[in-house]
């Protein structure tokens, strides 16, 4: 994380683009109106209160929900429109806030799914069991495992990943999202309901993950771990953002004091 | 002129039986997530049992109708005991699994028990029919249209005024909430499918005596009560109501005025149709997403 | 493995299944719809198969002595149970003919196998000409195809004095076929044809397609299907202020209980029948039909079925002529010998013409055709 | 299930004639594979996507429809002027024009009803069936309607070893309904097999986390939906070639019914399913037959429909495989005293 830390913001790009979103449901206002970017390489947090529009503002950037007004853009393409799996081809891959992962499937099947855009066998190849399906479902085996000893999952390869402790799934879950080859990450509380350890294995995974030139938009409420690894903290407040800045400076912040203190830090 | 009267009156009373129908099984649908294919067999239990109070045992038209609806909620009320209370949370799959399961098992009893001759159920009302200008209508259905309405508007009276009703729309909005307000789900669940069933039966009981009562008149009522209910939008029960005087308006001009045999088609075209335009339903609210 | 196992298992409870009974009894297959839609019908007529059978074996049996043994299969009311039914019944019970199969369709799914396997079939419902045009020489149909019932009723059609006429028909092979060669026999009559409206088997309410016909000029309703729907068109009709005469076709319409149960609502219509158990004098041969109206009642069958188990009475009888006549138990010969058989049967002379195709001509014989008028809520011949 | 049983199982089928003598077991054995087919294809929608069609008899429908009216032919006044004329062609010929037309239906129902789900999705493919059987039953010109298609040509016909008597028919409709079961089992083996099946187990399992990692939604259950009603197009070809008559009651919801109870009594989901499924309610009516009045029989299915959902909701092939798997591990365990290193055994097998 420290290499993060002393990588000069300026020579970065900026990759992914939020303006003016604004997101309403019936008569229900979840975000009004929220502007931020993420530059690539960064690890960018996204906090706020219970109910504040983070998950909102995460399933409009991965495509689950449509955005009432606003652009979400990523490497300068629009987003708005585009299917969530057209979404994760541009680069994008999310994980969910509730644990999420394919639990009658094994470990390595998991992995095995989130491995899916690599793989480009035609049906009729596939229905003929050619030998280059072969030679694929074999590299991508290879490569699955490649991804569990990575996150540290190799032991459990052929568990039941409904059968995992629950820091263990939330890890897969990481990982399928790895799998899947993203640019960005975007992790909805990938900590929530670890323990200490865990924890702070995760933390160092995120480390990992930010090595390999992975983009990574995190929100969370371990305030710990967000004041720990982010690069920069966006904070969003009644479908507002109220502050955007780098760790240090938002804990500062006497409106994002306000924000949390008026409605208590709620843990999920 | 008269034509179009006349299937606009017809239309008319129709729909409100279809109505009945498509309000139990949209009631059942909303606060339990229960596809209930057995919908359509407790509509045929209202029409023999008021064949077996009426005609068998001989007792009077109008007890015997109540005493069906009684026996109906009766019956859904031990459905939902054996074979529902024991799949909370299941998938929809699941129920709808078991409810086929329960659907084939009903009408094959029926036809045991009556055998598939049909039987007719006289109706002490005069046999000349209402005539007013071109067009006219049998006093009995005048009744059956009387007696629909009646109880389309206490069911929605009993889901806006009283204490069950309000815990059933609770239960409806949010099934954990109701349950933490100290709601008995289970008593809710158990009076849903009761209430449905009793409508269903009703259904059966008011309609068996203007046609004729056999072991496979649930099939098509039950295909049409879904029709109802999707029109309307599932769990949606004024959209049910509008749904079922929709529904017969369109089968009615569809055989008036286009092909009879088109008749049946008419509602499931409509369905695709809606789903197509509209997935939520023809008369639902914006859909909440959460 | 496991399903390895269960498969030979399977498979052997097959072959023990597949075992007959032998006994000294000649085996006729009795292919009928006994669950499903017209299961009512077929009950009946199976009950009066039954009454033949044992009309049959009372008087000695046939082959001089051997008894004849009724299998019966339930074809559920659907063609490809009925293709199986006759599958069954002929190869693994080993009838040497069989009666069937009600409906025109399943007949139609059955009279392949007649021909695969070489046994005669005698038809004792199905109306659709396809059943004897098809070119298969194993059918023998003693009901009247939808033409000649058109063609017999064709001679009373200027005493009814139709101008326009409308149907209202069942929408399957039979109300469609009767609808066809009613407006063509009308039609040739210089009678007008007006609506053809259909109404689906199921159908309760026909308001609709009612509601339609009251507003047509024609002065007569022909209406096809079966006596349930029949009730609901005479009460629906009723209901709109629909005063018209009605006519009605088919031979499954069971006037007398129409009469009983719609009193007025019914009057003003006749019904065309191949047996009016009501008046067994009026019969083509009262002796039969006599003794069979008093087996049926005797037997303690449902009374309303006369009408219709007199088919089955009249196709067993003449399996069991044909039999005697070809003095073998052998499918072929008795096929044979259905092309000789004259029969007194209750609906009238059974005998078999050749139609359909040349060179594999299937049995027709020519039924008698009756019609009832309800009269003041009361059956009677109608006086034309 | 290991490589030699499947291919003892494979022998066994294509012995069977060696000693089956009754000509009705062939029957049985036949309309029983049919069935066996259409629950394949309808578990690769169930059982794999998770979708509950309850409108797949559609596509046997549509398929027995096709078959028969290419190879009967049939004519089509288009215009006024134009009528199209198709002359009768040959049975193999029809077979994959059965394929092809049903496999369209399947693309269209697919596009059509995967924008919902659920109850929805159930009742659109109920809707789908019966706006399908009522054009049949009312599209008197093309289909015949009540009046049946009949006369089919048998399967068989144009092969002249084959048609020549009743028996060598049965065998050979016996083979060609096992060819097609086959070829049928392998192309959805394959398919579940392969990176397109995780993705559609995926659909099943988590859609959003399916979606989330780069699977296109509609295209697999498009692709689903495809392949399942070309499979069940197949099945009704065969069946309206073997039975040779086919009417607008090859669209009975009582089919699906038939279907789905196969699928889910042998375990959704798993490539034995349906053939254990199949086997189970191909045979057991035949069993009960004389034994039970028909409705009794019905009984019995709506009961074990409703017990299995409770008792066994994976179906008895999973179950079976649980049990086996627990059998073993015991018997190693008493076997060799080690335990607790070996990882756990894949439980569940698709």
């Amino acid at each position: 994380m420290t290499l993060h830390m002393t990588t000069p913001a300026t020579t970065r790009q900026t990759v992914l683009t939020v303006d003016n979103l604004a997101v309403h449901f019936g008569g229900l206002v979840a975000i009004s109106d929220a502007s931020f970017k993420v530059d690539e390489g960064e690890v960018v947090s996204l906090i706020g209160p219970n109910g504040a529009g983070k998950t909102t503002a995460f399933n409009v950037i991965s495509g689950f929900l449509a955005a009432t007004k606003g652009v979400v853009a990523y490497k300068g393409r629009r987003l708005n429109g585009l299917k969530p799996h057209q979404i994760a081809d541009a680069g994008l891959v999310r994980t969910f806030q509730k644990t999420s992962v394919f639990g009658n499937d094994t470990v390595i099947d998991n992995i095995m799914i989130g491995l899916h855009r690599r793989g480009d066998a035609s049906i009729w190849q596939t229905l003929l069991l050619t030998p280059k399906v072969r030679r694929q479902e074999q590299a991508l085996r290879e490569a699955a495992a490649e991804i569990l000893d990575f996150v540290g999952l190799g032991h459990r390869s052929n568990e039941l990943a409904g059968a995992l402790a629950y820091g263990e799934q939330r890890l897969l879950e990481v990982a399928v999202a790895l799998a899947a080859k993203p640019s960005l990450l975007l992790l909805d509380e990938p900590a929530c309901g670890m323990n200490p350890t865990e924890a702070l294995n995760f933390r160092n995974l995120l480390g990992e993950i930010g090595r390999k030139k992975i983009t990574v938009l995190l929100v969370e409420h371990n305030m710990r771990m967000v004041m720990g690894v982010s690069d920069r903290v966006v904070v969003l407040n009644h479908g507002r953002i109220i502050a955007d800045g780098p760790p240090t400076e938002i804990q500062q912040n006497p409106e994002v004091i306000r924000a949390y203190l008026g409605h208590g830090p709620k843990h999920a | 002129m008269d034509q179009l009267l006349q299937h606009l009156l017809n239309a008319l009373i129709l729909g409100s039986t279809y109505a009945l129908l498509g309000i139990g099984l949209t009631f059942i649908f909303g606060i339990m997530r229960v596809v209930n294919f057995a919908h359509g067999e407790l509509y045929t239990f209202g029409a023999y049992m008021v064949y077996l109070f009426s005609v068998l045992l001989g007792v009077n038209f109008l007890l015997s109708i109540v005493i069906a609806i009684v026996l109906g909620i009766m019956l859904g009320a031990l459905l939902e005991w054996v074979l529902l209370s024991r799949l909370r949370g299941a998938d929809i799959d699941t129920t709808m699994l078991v409810m086929i399961g329960a659907w084939i098992i009903m009408q094959n009893a029926e036809q045991l028990i009556w055998s598939g001759v049909a039987k007719s159920i006289p109706m002490p009302f005069p046999e000349e029919p209402l005539s007013v200008g071109g067009v006219s209508v049998a006093w009995s259905r005048v009744f059956v249209f009387a007696v629909a309405i009646l109880l389309i508007v206490g069911s929605q009276t009993l889901i806006q005024r009283t204490r069950l009703g309000k815990a059933m729309r609770a239960t409806f909005q949010d099934r954990d909430t109701a349950s933490l307000m100290g709601i008995n789900i289970n008593m809710i669940y158990l009076a849903t499918f009761a209430l449905g069933s009793g409508l269903a039966a009703a259904a059966g009981a008011l309609l068996g005596p203007i046609f004729i009562v056999m072991p496979t008149m649930g099939n098509l009522a039950v295909v049409k009560a879904f029709a109802i209910v999707i029109l309307g939008g599932l769990g949606n029960m004024k959209g049910a109501a509008l749904g079922g005087f929709v529904l017969a308006l369109v089968e009615e001009l569809g055989a008036g005025y286009i092909s009879s045999g088109y008749r049946d088609a008419m509602g499931f075209l409509l369905i695709i149709l809606v789903l197509m335009v509209k997935p939520t339903g023809l008369f639902a609210r914006t859909e909440r997403i959460g | 493995m496991a399903t390895l196992k269960r498969l030979a298992l399977a498979a052997s409870m097959l072959a023990l299944s597949g075992m007959g009974a032998f006994a000294d009894t000649i085996k006729i297959g009795i292919n009928q719809p006994l669950t499903g839609s017209v299961a009512a019908s077929g009950t009946f007529i199976t009950d009066g198969a039954k009454l033949a059978a044992q009309a049959v074996n009372e008087k000695g049996g046939v082959l001089g002595g051997k008894q004849i043994e009724l299998v019966i299969e339930d074809n559920k009311s659907n063609p490809s149970e009925a293709a199986a039914a006759a599958e069954k019944l002929i190869s693994r019970d080993e009838v040497v003919a069989m009666m069937g199969a009600w409906g025109s369709t399943f007949t139609l799914a059955v009279m392949p196998k007649l021909e695969e396997y070489g046994v005669p079939m005698v038809v004792e419902t199905a109306s659709s000409s396809k059943v004897t045009s098809a070119g298969n020489p194993w059918v023998f149909r003693i009901a009247p195809t939808s033409e000649m019932e058109a063609k017999a009723f064709g001679r009373l059609v200027p005493k009814f004095e139709v101008k326009k006429a409308d149907f209202l028909v069942v929408n399957n092979d039979w109300g469609r076929g009767a609808a066809d060669e009613f407006g063509k026999m009308l039609k040739a009559q210089g009678v007008s044809v007006g609506l053809v409206e259909t109404m689906d088997p199921a159908a309760q309410d026909v308001s609709a397609q009612l509601a339609k016909i009251k507003a047509s000029d024609a002065d007569t309703l022909f209406v096809t299907t079966g006596f349930e729907q029949l009730s609901l068109v005479f009460k629906q009709a009723k209901a709109l202020g629909i005063d018209r005469r009605t006519i009605t076709t088919g031979g499954s319409q069971f006037p007398d209980r129409l009469a009983e149960q719609l009193g007025g609502a019914a009057d003003n219509s006749y019904h065309i029948l191949f047996f009016a158990p009501w008046f067994p004098e009026a019969a083509a041969n009262p002796d039969v039909a006599g003794q069979y109206i008093d087996m049926w009642n005797k037997s303690g069958f449902d009374k309303s079925g006369l009408s219709d188990g007199f088919r089955g009475f009249d196709a067993v009888t003449t399996i069991a002529a044909a039999i005697d006549k070809a003095g073998s138990a052998d499918p072929k010969a008795i096929r044979d010998a259905l092309w000789a058989v004259d029969v007194k049967g209750v609906n009238g002379n059974i005998k078999f013409d050749k139609v359909g195709v040349e060179g594999s001509e299937s049995g027709q014989s020519s039924p008698n055709v009756y019609v009832i008028e309800i009269k003041d809520g009361k059956l009677a011949l109608p006086q034309i | 299930m290991n490589t030699l049983a499947k291919w003892l199982i494979v022998a066994f089928l294509v012995t069977v004639p060696l000693w089956l003598g009754n000509q009705y077991q062939y029957h049985v054995l036949i309309m029983m594979g049919i069935f066996t087919i259409g629950a394949m294809s309808l578990n690769l929608l169930l059982g794999y996507t998770g979708q509950l069609s309850l409108g797949h008899v559609a596509f046997f429908g549509i398929g027995a429809y096709t078959s028969s009216l290419v190879s009967l032919g049939f004519d089509l006044q288009l215009t006024d002027s134009y009528t199209f004329v198709v002359e009768p062609k040959p049975v193999w010929f029809a077979f994959f024009c059965a394929l092809i037309v049903s496999g369209l239906c399947g693309w269209f129902v697919g596009k059509l009803s995967f924008r919902v789900r659920g109850a929805y999705f159930v009742i659109v493919t109920i809707s789908f069936a019966e706006v399908v059987r009522l054009v049949a039953l009312n599209w008197v010109d093309l289909t015949e309607g009540p009046m049946a298609l009949n006369n089919i040509p048998p399967l068989a016909s144009g092969v002249p070893w084959m048609e020549a008597g009743a028996l060598s028919r049965r065998v050979a409709n016996y083979y060609m309904v096992l060819a097609v079961g086959l070829v049928a089992f392998l192309i959805i083996q394959r398919l579940v097999q392969s990176r397109v099946g995780r993705a559609m187990i995926a659909l099943r399992e988590n859609e959003s986390l399916a979606k989330s990692v780069g699977v296109d939604v509609t295209r697999y259950l498009v692709l689903a939906a495809i392949t399942s009603a070309a499979i069940a197009g197949a099945a009704g070809a065969l069946y309206a070639h073997y039975v040779r008559i086919v009417d607008p009651d090859v669209f009975l919801f009582i089919y699906t019914v038939t279907m789905v109870i196969m699928v889910i009594s042998g375990g959704k989901g798993t490539l034995a399913g349906p053939l254990v499924g199949g086997l189970i309610f191909g045979i057991l009516p035949e069993l009960t037959r004389g034994h039970m009045l028909p409705e009794v029989q019905w009984i019995v299915y709506g009961a074990l429909m409703i017990l299995i959902v409770f008792f066994l909701p994976q179906g008895i092939v999973p179950a079976v495989q649980r049990g086996w798997a627990t059998w073993q591990k015991r018997r190693d365990q008493s076997a060799r005293d080690t335990s607790a290193s070996n990882g756990r055994r894949q439980e569940v097998a698709r």
